[in-house]
């Protein structure tokens, strides 16, 4: 095991923590719990921000667990390059914090969607998809009522034209997301956010058949300890 | 305004109660004035009201119940029987688990979204009350045909409530049952199953011992939610205002009860809890009665305290209402400070509201004393055993119905074999009934938590216990937390086949759950149950529920499945027009290593497709005859309990032993089906020859019981035969697994596609 | 071309879980002063012709069997 | 104390899936007349005190940075 510290996130209604913190794991790093009361990073090295109902997410995924006190910390470093993913919840969070450009309003078909999805990764430059091929065929778990990326026109250019789009659906899209995105990075490439769950896709015993999300978090370990 | 004390009780003896509007028969209430010596006061007579109705007190089952207990087989693995919130059994390293499955179904036909979340979110809180951590939920559903207009408003409602709560709660969705039939128009069935899973040595009690321990009432706040009968006493003894609306629905909070998982498994770790119990149907009045009952029995109780979301609820209403997401717990003095700190953590209020009591040797001889006050004036002064525990029991007259000799001897002999037996399998393929699921379990999340080994489509749900995540410590304290378990869980129940004889369908539910535990690889352990009736007034519907009782207690017997909990719900009838007996059994397995558990379908071609089990001729209450002919006559197919273990036995060892790459079992339809579904789940095709013993149509269609269909990997056949060959159990090797269609050499060819078309377009069709 | 504005909102005795959730958070964020949140629905229905007695009526009707559940919800009306 | 309310709608630009969907569904219920839907959320804020200058402006406030997102949604907020 590394000594790569990767923060995993609890905020009230956060549920997929623990299955974050066990892909941490099994990638080989040393996942570190956050708590969203807390005004302290523990001086991790990289963060996930987890899937989940964070405070219910009654009014719109991610707008209250945006303010959390540890987001008040997690934003400046962020900005300042420490490595995010957001998965689901941890996307919808991301965009309401401005860190990603977008939002994930109500999916087109009105209803929550559960199952086994294929997209492709489209840019493994990133600090979470540096262990994909370019694009790369994975299957991974969506499950989200709240997933359909839009944007501004002048937004998905940039994204489009910047390579900024992660991952990309495939086959019949899910959600509606404009452009069939799935995913989506910073500029700097430190900053991903994601619908799909890549933590349910790392054993091949458990959640969707194969290891095809394994690659999110060897990738930053990869990352950390090179660098 | 003023209150119904217990000194105004006694000192107007004659104001007439309005009791009957309560639903309390007179004699009960002639009952509850000789066990007080005086009447009751309005908050007293809320008490036993809801504490002797049917839902809480059992009044009209009891007596059948019983024979759970009496016919229990010996288990080793029994923690926590009967009368519990819900049982326990032990399934090794240290770990137990606890499951049970209630129904919702009148609040879902109300408002189906709320009903539903709500039925999820309260047998959730009774699988915390046991100390437990919720691990995962299933859900079996009824309706009324899948193209009626109503159900079209119903199932979208109850399918979406159940996926909000379970999906913003975190618990994977791990399977259950939709079906279809006309008997549920008007009367959907929602049952709703929650597991937990505790170490063995931490499970909690709803119990209040210890005098000068502290009742503490924590999580939502009370407000007028179901306490549509409340008003009736409000209005009956105060002013008109007060009969304000309350309305029979109660609204669910996931997230709060997200809350209160998480707050719970503090509080236990930190072991700062003595007894605990969930607050469900009678709310207040239950928990504080309950509690007292199992503890010292005695408790004083300030209900004012109580914190309130709407300020003007009367004393009856707060010991009536139905609010969700509320439990109670009973601490030492010493640990409310720690309790508090806990709940602030997970922003879950909590209000001390009381204080358990020693009782005189005369009080305990009378049930106790639980002494209730409300702004300094005592309103209730009751034997808290009296409601809890001794309410009205009734041995009601039971008949068999007068046309159950007709309806068995109208057998499905007489009905037309279909010519075209390829087109006879389509046609049963895309029934709602039988038709892929997809659309309802894919609004539920299977994967959260991540341990679920086996989901949705599968036969049973299966779920690892405790996982170690490198790095952090394991769900289960102490390192001592790492084990290979898995539990595997299934429900069924038939209707039709209840119809016909409801012994035989309650044993026939059984042994399907039973079955499709077995075919995952996970040994059947225990046993709950949701007995879905009529109204137990009629002779009739008390002739079914009695025998679906003696049945399933007889099987569970022979079977050596304990039940350990379960749930009755009567009055499932439009006028008097009764559901068909719906006994929905719930089975609990282990499988010591879920690396061993075998998928569903043909997951790897080369595999041989063998029959396990013998084939009759039984077609009454079967599939085909409801959808071809929508006849429903005859006897159901014939129960064998022995061939059932023995059944289980090989497929459990051949998962142990790595022989399969598939398996599953035979119920609805068939072997046409299960082939069918066997490819269309697995991806793979087989071409087979049927055994040849009888007709092709019967092979196909008859619904036999105690079989099933596997895949036996490449070179095990041999090792497989002799382990069926020990225990006789008859096993045909119909052909292999491969290729793009499903091929029955000289009876149907069908490609995949056009199975998948079928099989997967049928409830889309209707409901997106 | 008119529009009917159709506000819903649960009933006051019903618990509104999400107005709660709102309500517990504005502190936290340094809002004081907000003693309760209610969250409803809002709906803008745009007619072909004019809001009249029998297109309003009409608006009724869809608010009564579509927008609203009337077991748990409440639901007013007026002409933007 | 005072009331004030706060309109969510989804900016024009963006699809509401909802409020097609409610559209879509009229004409089937034989309702016809009605040429568009759109759903938004409506807020019932409680003051604790009045509906003043600054606590409009705090409410208003509240409004831009929770219960409407920026990105896809604009309010409206007005005093009952
Ligand atoms: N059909 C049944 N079979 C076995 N036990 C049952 C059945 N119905 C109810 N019980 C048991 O009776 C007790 C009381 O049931 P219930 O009132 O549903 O409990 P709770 O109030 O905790 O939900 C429980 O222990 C329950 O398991
Ligand atoms: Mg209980």
């Amino acid at each position: 095991m590394s000594s790569a510290r990767v923060g995993v996130i609890t905020f009230p209604g956060s549920l997929d923590d623990r299955d974050a913190a066990r892909a941490v794991g099994l990638a080989g790093a040393v996942p570190v719990p956050l708590w969203h009361d807390d005004h302290d990073l523990k001086a991790v090295d990289a963060v996930v921000l987890p899937g989940g109902f964070s405070y219910g997410d009654y009014l719109r995924g991610g707008a209250i667990a945006r303010f959390a006190p540890v987001m008040t910390e997690l934003i400046p470093a962020a900005r300042a390059g420490l490595p995010v993913l957001g998965i689901c919840n941890g996307f919808q969070i991301l965009c309401e914090a401005h860190l990603l450009p977008g939002a994930l309003p109500r999916n087109g078909t009105l209803h929550f969607v559960c199952r086994d999805q294929r997209m492709r990764i489209e840019n493994n430059s990133t600090a979470w998809t540096s262990d994909y091929a370019k694009d790369q065929e994975v299957v991974i778990p969506i499950k989200h009522g709240e997933g359909r990326y839009v944007a501004d026109a002048a937004t998905l250019d940039a994204l489009e034209r910047g390579g900024l789009v992660v991952a990309r659906y495939l086959g019949e899209n899910p959600n509606g997301a404009m452009n069939d995105i799935a995913g989506i990075s910073n500029e700097a490439g430190n900053i991903v956010g994601l619908m799909p769950h890549p933590e349910h896709a790392v054993e091949e015993l458990i959640g969707a058949p194969g290891t095809d999300g394994l690659g999110f978090f060897t990738s930053i370990l990869k990352k950390l300890v090179n660098a | 305004m003023s209150t119904d004390s217990v000194k105004r009780a006694e000192q107007t003896p004659d104001e007439p109660q309005p009791y009957a509007e309560l639903g309390m028969k007179q004699d009960e209430y002639l009952r509850v004035r000789e066990i007080l010596g005086r009447r009751p006061t309005s908050s007293e007579l809320a008490i036993y009201s809801v504490m002797w109705s049917e839902h809480c007190s059992y009044k009209s089952s009891k007596v059948h119940l019983r024979q759970f207990a009496a016919k229990a087989p010996a288990s080793d693995a029994l923690l926590v029987g009967m009368g519990e919130n819900a049982g326990v059994v032990e399934v090794g390293d240290g770990w137990a688990v606890t499951f049970k499955i209630e129904s919702h179904n009148h609040p879902s036909y109300v408002e189906p979204h709320q009903g539903a979340a709500t039925g999820v979110g309260g047998i959730v809180r009774d699988i915390m009350s046991m100390g437990a951590r919720p691990v995962a939920v299933m859900d079996t559903l009824r309706f009324g045909p899948a193209d009626a207009p109503d159900t079209r408003r119903v199932l979208p409602g109850v399918v979406g409530g159940i996926g909000f709560y379970g999906n913003c709660l975190g618990l994977p969705n791990i399977g259950g049952e939709v079906v279809f039939d006309d008997c549920y128009i008007g009367n959907p069935l929602v049952n709703a199953l929650c597991v937990g899973v505790l170490r063995k040595d931490q499970i909690k009690l709803a119990t209040a011992p210890g005098p000068g321990n502290q009742v503490i009432l924590f999580g939502a706040r009370t407000g007028p939610d179901g306490i549509g009968g409340a008003s009736v006493l409000a209005s009956a003894t105060f002013d008109e205002e007060s009969a304000a609306k309350r309305p029979s629905v109660q609204v669910g909070d996931p997230f709060m009860e997200k809350l209160l998982i998480e707050c719970c498994l503090e509080l236990f770790a930190a072991d700062v809890v003595v007894g605990i119990q969930d607050l469900g149907a009678a709310g207040v009045s239950c928990a504080t009665t309950e509690l007292a009952a199992k503890g010292t029995g005695g408790m004083t109780v300030r209900l004012d305290a109580v914190p309130l979301r709407d300020e003007t609820l009367r004393p009856e209403e707060i010991l009536m209402s139905e609010s969700q997401e509320r439990m109670m717990a009973v601490v030492t003095p010493a640990n409310v400070a720690a309790f508090m700190e806990i709940c602030r953590k997970w922003d879950v209020p909590a209000t001390v509201i009381g204080e358990v009591t020693d009782v005189t040797p005369e009080e305990a001889a009378r049930g106790g004393r639980l002494i209730m006050t409300w702004h300094g004036e005592t309103i209730v002064d009751l034997p808290p055993r009296t409601a809890a525990d001794e309410g009205p029991v009734y041995d009601r007259p039971f008949s068999e119905p007068l046309t159950q000799a007709a309806l068995n001897e109208d057998a499905p002999d007489r009905l037309a074999r279909p010519t075209d037996l390829r087109a006879a399998l389509l046609q049963l393929l895309g029934a709602p009934n039988i038709a892929s699921k997809e659309w309802v379990t894919s609004q539920y999340d299977r994967y959260v938590r991540g341990n679920t080994v086996l989901a949705t489509p599968a036969d049973s749900g299966m779920i690892r216990i405790a996982d170690v995540v490198p790095g952090l410590p394991g769900d289960g304290p102490g390192p001592d937390g790492v084990t290979t378990r898995g539990i595997a869980l299934a429900t069924d129940g038939n209707g039709r086949y209840a119809r016909l004889d409801p012994y035989a369908g309650a044993q026939l539910a059984l042994a399907e759950a039973y079955r499709n535990v077995a075919t995952g690889g996970a040994r059947p352990l225990a046993v709950t149950n949701c007995l879905n009736f009529g109204s137990p007034e009629d002779p009739e519907v008390m002739w079914q529920f009695a025998e679906a009782v003696r049945g399933l207690a007889d099987a569970c017997k022979t079977l050596g499945v304990p039940v350990t909990g379960g749930n009755v719900s009567f009055y499932n009838q439009t006028g008097s027009t009764a559901i068909n007996p719906t006994p929905v059994v719930g089975v609990l397995g282990v499988i010591d290593d879920v690396s061993h558990r075998v998928r569903p379908g043909f997951t790897e071609p080369g595999a041989r497709v063998v029959l396990l089990g013998e084939t009759d001729a039984e077609f009454g209450g079967s599939e085909w005859a409801h959808v071809a002919h929508g006849h429903l006559g005859g006897l159901p197919p014939a129960v064998r309990l022995e061939s059932e273990r023995l059944l289980a036995e090989v497929l459990v060892e051949a998962a142990a032993s790595g022989l399969l790459s598939g398996s599953h079992d035979l119920s609805d339809g068939g072997l046409g089906v299960a082939l069918a579904e066997a490819c269309l789940i697995g991806g793979y095709g087989c071409r087979v020859i049927l055994p040849g013993t009888a007709d092709a149509f019967t092979e196909l269609f008859s619904e036999s019981t105690a079989r099933a269909l596997v895949a036996v990997r490449p070179g095990s056949w041999d090792r497989f035969a002799e382990l069926c060959a020990k225990r006789g159990v008859p096993a045909c090797a119909l052909g292999e697994t491969g290729g793009e269609s499903l091929v029955v050499e000289e009876v149907l060819e069908i490609p995949l596609t056009e199975l998948r078309t079928t099989y997967e377009g049928t409830l889309p069709a209707i409901f997106a | 071309m008119a529009r009917v504005i159709v506000d819903v909102m649960l009933k006051p005795e019903i618990l509104d879980p999400q107005g709660q959730a709102i309500a517990r958070a504005l502190p936290r964020l340094g809002f004081d002063g907000v003693t309760g949140v209610r969250q409803g629905k809002r709906f803008e229905v745009e007619l072909e012709g004019p809001a009249d007695e029998a297109a309003l009526a009409e608006v009724r009707k869809i608010a009564e069997t579509l927008l609203a559940n009337p077991v748990i919800e409440d639901f007013t009306l007026h002409v933007e």
